[in-house]
């Protein structure tokens, strides 16, 4: 890192041989340890530098850290990108991981919200599953600071209630302190937690992704990420599913939300080692390497998951526009 | 014989209290906690909430964390390691906050110090206690990046704050006549502070010491996760928001208790061995 | 042999130093800690407060709400303290040596104490947020166990201290016990009782924060919301609420201190 | 009949070390018996058998025909209302006023109920002022206790002792924290409670020449035994000096 | 020329009331000169403006050719190494050795440097030992001074104002608390302490007998004014009653 001289405050003598990676809680988990020290690895090996990993379970303090010079590269939500980007523009995305088309076509997973498939009338208007009916309910989101667990459903929600009058300047710091339009927000701090918030009835609706709780549920009737769809949980899921296996949620909305990128300082890690590693990322080795996209069927937890031809992808800066609309 | 000085109240009867200032406030004070306490209980938010399948939950959560305590996502060397990284971490704050405070309270204390230095480090102090530890350690992660520096620095902030309200208040009371004597033979301020201040209030001062540590381990355990230094706050953090494994929890909770147990036992003995209060 | 006694000593506390500077250095191993780094970036941290933590016109919009969350923790501190203050009362005489029935009670009283105190918050928050949900009286719940520890502690700390003598007294004139702790104890250790109840509503305030955090509570809710969304300017905001609230409250505690002891 | 009869008393805190041994002795109603040896001759432990504060080991005590050592809880609470005790270091709660402090006398004539709650009958609230008033302190009924000076709040204690209405009172060193001027106060209070009341008071002394002037008897004891019972003109030098051993007292020459 | 010579001194707390009111008296060196008077005269005000623990308001203090008022803070340390003082609770440091407190004594001798590591010189070690050997406590020299009695205490004060090697030692009520036996020790040793090293000797004293037993000269104070200068052969009972007001002391017959 440092190549270039312009890291910021702290002149952090060693990080100059010392590429910083810091990891949400999401991936910071024990089970995807093998994949972290697999990229680990792999990054040493390409750049002769000591990779160092954080683990925090801040998420403020892991964007801060990346903003203010004081860590190479992090894997982030599409949303901790945009607003890390926007606090700091040297932060740039390194590679985004593709979806089974192994383009950017299919580069997303789902937001849904997700309601028990005992209450499913009760948010219909003439046989439509509409918003209207998701007022004065209680909502649970996973946390303020996730992408497709609160800002996506959020942004819509606000879009569609705010053409209202009595909503008319709904905010969403209004959805997140509960009050006007939910008659209790709540938080699961984990797309699992929100998803058994509502399983147990502790809320009417509620916000998570697809892929965070796929280990848990299955298909029980529709399609994969269609609206109407219903989904059970499996019978032999693990904590924190396990008090609630087979109940059954029914999506009221689906949203497809930009898969999350591998984001780099570049006034830290330097040109030369950002094209490096955007090289690296992006090379059928990566994508080939069993560590880091586990074939599905091995059973193996891991990163990313092989079921076709996924990989890492390059990406411009714009692809994230859509999120980042939604946060104006 | 009717006896003078007798104080009756309008019915006649003799009063014994003597109706001081302390006692009405202490009443007051009282009554008003009572009332306060009772209107928060009504104005609490209780949506949610099922008190009986609460409370029967609770009960269920406990026993299964406690009594079918189990490690599953790492191993018992793993869980030595983390808590030692997290008593490291709360040493180091406790060592250092220690260190600092000693002369912050000296200058704090009104019996060895002026009056307007006291008052400046006092609010400072104060203003430093009421900001969250986890501002602090955001704020320093920021400037120090992930690592011990920030848990450590935030958790530093408060450590001084607390000692040195607790150690000017010991400085305090230390005898006047002590430090008289000691100014009568012609000592300076250097020399009866090293002399006369500290060794009368060295138990004292350990023991608050102690108190702060094993405060800091119970903080380390949260701030040492956030700042990205470990410990074993980092797995409690991941089995109870990630995987949520109560029985990982509650054998976490077994390996914090029984280190909050043995630093207690080792500072009761330390104390008890070098600074005999006899 | 004083001569022995007194190299002795020298050389316990030389030990005692040695072991210090020991953990230090050890401690700074295993956490991977580097003081210098940590002193050099003062500067930095400065810089950051003051160009980050500012509270703006656009953010005084938000008091109202913050207002409505501190006084919800003023309340659930108050309630927490008051609540644990009364089982702490009972659990001091039982576990003080001038008012203890007899050993075992003493014994249970000062394990419970010592056990509530030790248990980490953050497994408490979890049990509880997990059946109680999310809602002000798991917060108030988090506090009342923490409180308990502490209270217990130096209540009975408190009585020890306070009332040997006059209890030996009234035992002396043919007074049981209930008439000893109510006419002796009671008012020797209420002023001292008092002031530490006020000071634990004041920590308890400040660690609504932490608490809030884990339970999704209070202030520390509202802390952690804007926190999270990175708002600093809303979060300078409630640090300065929160700031307020405890000066005050430490201010009027300062005062009822002064006039009751 | 006496009131007061201490039959071989043996008392030891600890297994290996005996305190008091083979105690023997009769106090009659209205004397006043002073008790002197030197430091942990235990004089204290003496006084605390007798109310029971402490268990004996061996030997019986009577007062009047109660046997103090068998009796039950609540005949424990009854005998100690009969026998007040004043202490050295006054042992009032300091907090509260001067009349409550006297009041507390009373808890043994009370219910636990009554006790809690502070009932008093204003015929007890008068009779303590008026104790108030014979030894001087009325003035201050309403101050704290811990406002008055140490003579001062050593009259309070014997109005403690005194509203019980005891028949035997027993003295902790009242005089030791005192100075000479309020020490004669207080002896004057004691000898004046024997005679006018007829009440027994049994003084525990370390000044030999106040136990002279002021008693009709004295006991000596030394390690634990009685080497001296008579009356107080036949404590001569010579059994003062066997009394506290051979180093004999270099008193100051006043 | 005189060691101690106070001129005109005028002493208050609070400006509307004044503690010492034109105090004129003169000491010689070697003289030992007791300070009497009632509780709240102002006997121990006058001995702390004398080494300037407190400030004065009016009025000239020469020790020696030097005005005490007028000194610079380093010439004021000075001052008081020249100035030894001995208190009636002893004032030493509980939780240190004996020898430790003795030795205190010496920091006004010492740079900041050196008092803070505590470093003292082999000879001022022996100089202490040979103090407490004097005084007959070197048995005592390592133990915590909270573990000794008050007479021993109050010697190791003694110690501890001697190892300045002081001209004038000031004493406030030495023997206050101290019984009987150990106050003919402390006050011997006073004694001893003027007539052998010829130490001027000032001291504040409750008992008037012990007074006129030891010292060559006595200065009676009421109200913070001198009634009472002479020496102590001429200090009548009808004097005394001037010193201390119209009530007679009641003492205790002893
Ligand atoms: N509660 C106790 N537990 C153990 N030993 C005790 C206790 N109380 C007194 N002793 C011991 O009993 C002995 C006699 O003590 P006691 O207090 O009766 O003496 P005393 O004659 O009153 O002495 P003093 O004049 O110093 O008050 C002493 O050796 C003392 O150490
Ligand atoms: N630090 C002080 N501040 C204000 N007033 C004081 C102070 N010290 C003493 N006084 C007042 O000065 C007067 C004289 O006090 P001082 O202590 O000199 O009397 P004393 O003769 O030593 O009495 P005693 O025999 O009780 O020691 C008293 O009225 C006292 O209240
Ligand atoms: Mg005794
Ligand atoms: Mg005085």
């Amino acid at each position: 890192a440092c190549s270039e001289g312009s890291a910021g405050a702290d002149g952090k003598e060693e990080a100059d041989d010392v590429i910083d990676i810091v990891w949400y809680p999401n991936e910071s988990g024990s089970d995807m340890k093998s994949s972290r020290d697999e990229i680990g690895k792999i990054i040493e090996e390409k750049t002769d530098k000591k990779v160092e990993h954080h683990l925090t379970t801040d998420y403020a303090i892991a964007i801060e850290t990346l903003v203010n010079n004081n860590a190479d590269l992090a894997f982030m939500g599409a949303q901790g990108y945009v607003e890390a980007n926007q606090k700091n523009d040297a932060i740039q995305p390194l590679a985004v991981p593709t979806g089974p088309s192994g383009t950017l076509d299919d580069a997303v997973y789902h937001s849904w919200l997700a309601v028990n498939v005992d209450d499913q009338e009760n948010y219909k208007e003439d046989g439509e599953y509409a918003f209207d009916t998701i007022e004065d309910k209680k909502m649970s989101f996973v946390s303020n600071s996730s992408t497709s667990g609160f800002k996506v459903p959020s942004a819509s929600i606000i879009d569609h209630f705010s053409s209202k009058e009595v909503y008319a300047d709904l905010a969403e710091e209004d959805l997140m302190e509960g009050g006007e339009l939910f008659s209790q927000v709540l938080f699961g701090n984990s797309h699992q937690g929100s998803a058994v918030n509502l399983l147990s009835g502790n809320a009417d609706v509620a916000a998570f992704c697809d892929t965070c709780v796929e280990n848990y549920v299955e298909v029980a009737e529709g399609e994969e990420n269609k609206q109407g769809s219903v989904y059970k949980v499996k019978e032999d899921a693990a904590e924190p599913f396990n008090k609630v296996t087979g109940s059954e949620f029914t999506l009221i909305s689906v949203t497809p939300v930009l898969n999350a990128p591998f984001v780099a300082n570049k006034d830290v890690i330097g040109q030369e080692d950002f094209d490096k590693l955007q090289a690296l990322f992006t090379s059928d080795e990566v994508a080939n390497n069993e560590q880091i996209f586990v074939p599905e069927e091995s059973g193996e937890s891991g990163l990313f998951f092989k079921t076709d031809k996924e990989r890492f992808s390059e990406v411009e800066d714009s692809w994230f526009d859509p999120i980042r609309e939604l946060s104006n | 014989m009717e006896v003078a000085n007798i104080r009756r109240k309008r019915d006649g009867r003799i009063t014994i209290k003597a109706g001081s200032k302390a006692e009405a406030l202490m009443v007051s004070t009282l009554m008003i906690l009572a009332v306060l306490t009772m209107i928060g209980f009504l104005l609490f938010d209780y949506s949610g909430l099922e008190l009986k399948k609460a409370i029967s939950e609770t009960g269920n959560n406990l026993k299964t964390m406690f009594l079918e305590p189990a490690l599953t996502h790492f191993s018992w060397g793993e869980a030595i390691y983390q808590v030692g990284i997290t008593v490291g971490l709360a040493f180091l704050a406790t060592v250092l906050g220690a260190v600092i405070s000693i002369f912050l309270a000296l200058f704090a204390a009104t019996n060895l110090s002026n009056e307007w230095v006291s008052k400046v480090i006092r609010i400072f102090v104060a203003v430093i206690r009421a900001v969250p530890t986890v501002l602090w350690v955001l704020i320093f992660a920021i400037a120090a990046g992930l690592g011990s520096e920030a848990a450590i620095i935030g958790m530093l902030f408060h450590s001084i704050a607390y000692l040195v309200k607790a150690y000017s208040e010991v400085f305090e009371e230390v005898d006047e006549g002590t430090l008289e004597a000691l100014r009568a033979t012609g000592s300076n301020w250097w020399h009866i502070v090293m002399h006369g201040v500290i060794p009368s209030t060295l138990t004292y001062l350990m023991s608050w010491t102690f108190l702060r540590f094993e405060i800091n381990f119970s903080v380390a355990v949260a701030m040492g996760a956030a700042a990205g230094a470990g410990g074993i706050g980092f797995e409690l953090f991941m089995a109870s928001g990630f995987y949520f494994d109560l029985r990982e929890v509650g054998m976490i909770t077994y390996a914090i208790l029984v280190v909050a147990i043995i630093l207690e036992i080792i500072s009761t003995r330390l104390k008890n061995r070098y600074f005999p209060s006899q | 042999m004083n001569d022995i006694m007194i190299r002795k000593r020298k050389w316990q506390f030389t030990i005692f130093l040695i072991i210090m500077i020991a953990a230090t250095y050890a401690s700074s191993i295993i956490t991977d800690f580097n003081a210098l780094h940590g002193i050099t970036t003062f500067p930095a941290a400065l810089y950051w407060i003051f160009s980050n933590m500012l509270i703006s016109q656009e953010t005084l919009t938000r008091l109202p709400s913050i207002l409505d969350k501190l006084l919800e923790t003023i309340f659930m501190s108050i309630a927490a303290t008051t609540t644990a203050a009364v089982i702490s009362m009972f659990l001091g005489l039982m576990g003080s040596t001038t008012t203890r029935v007899n050993r075992a009670f003493s014994s249970l009283a000062r394990f419970t104490a010592s056990i509530s105190r030790n248990l980490p918050v953050v497994a408490w928050a979890l049990i509880l947020l997990l059946s109680f949900g999310q809602n002000s009286l798991t917060g108030y719940l988090a506090l009342f166990v923490g409180s308990i520890g502490f209270l217990t502690r130096v209540f009975i700390e408190t009585i020890d201290e306070a009332s040997q003598s006059s209890v030996e007294a009234l035992r002396a004139t043919g007074a049981t016990y209930f008439q000893i702790v109510n006419k002796a104890v009671i008012p020797q250790c209420l002023p001292l009782l008092i002031s530490w109840i006020l000071f634990m509503i004041e920590t308890n305030i400040r660690s609504a924060t932490l608490v809030g955090i884990l339970t999704g509570t209070g202030i520390g809710y509202t802390f952690d919301l804007y926190y999270k969304s990175m708002n600093y300017n809303v979060v300078a905001l409630v640090t300065f609420s929160i700031v307020i609230t405890v000066i005050i409250i430490e201010l009027l505690s300062n005062y009822i201190r002064k006039v009751i002891l | 009949m006496s009131l007061l009869k201490v039959v071989g008393l043996d008392k030891s805190y600890h297994s290996n070390f005996r305190v008091l041994t083979d105690i023997n002795f009769e106090v009659d109603t209205g004397e006043f018996v002073s008790i002197i040896g030197p430091s942990g001759a235990g004089k204290s432990t003496l006084l605390r058998c007798i109310n029971r504060m402490v268990e004996v080991n061996e030997g019986k005590i009577l007062f009047g025909d109660l046997d103090v050592g068998n009796l039950s809880k609540k005949a424990l609470r009854k005998l100690r209302t009969n026998i007040g005790m004043i202490f050295q270091h006054y042992n009032l709660v300091p907090r509260l006023t001067v009349i409550e402090n006297v009041l507390h006398g009373r808890f043994g004539y009370k219910t636990t109920l009554q006790g809690i709650l502070g009932k008093f009958t204003e015929k007890e609230k008068e009779h303590a002022f008026f104790l108030l008033e014979k030894l001087g302190i009325s003035d201050h009924a309403y101050k704290r206790c811990d406002q008055l000076s140490g003579g001062q709040q050593q009259r309070v204690g014997i109005a403690r002792a005194l509203i019980q209405e005891p028949k035997l009172v027993l003295c902790d060193e009242p005089i030791a924290s005192l100075d000479p001027n309020s020490s004669k106060v207080i002896m004057d209070h004691l000898k004046a409670i024997t005679s006018e009341l007829n009440i027994t008071c049994l003084v525990n002394l370390h000044q030999v020449d106040v136990a002279i002037n002021y008693s009709d008897r004295i006991i000596g004891l030394n390690q634990g035994e009685i080497v001296f019972d008579g009356p107080s003109q036949m404590l001569t030098e010579g059994r003062i000096n066997s009394i506290y051993g051979t180093e004999t007292r270099q008193l100051i020459t006043v």
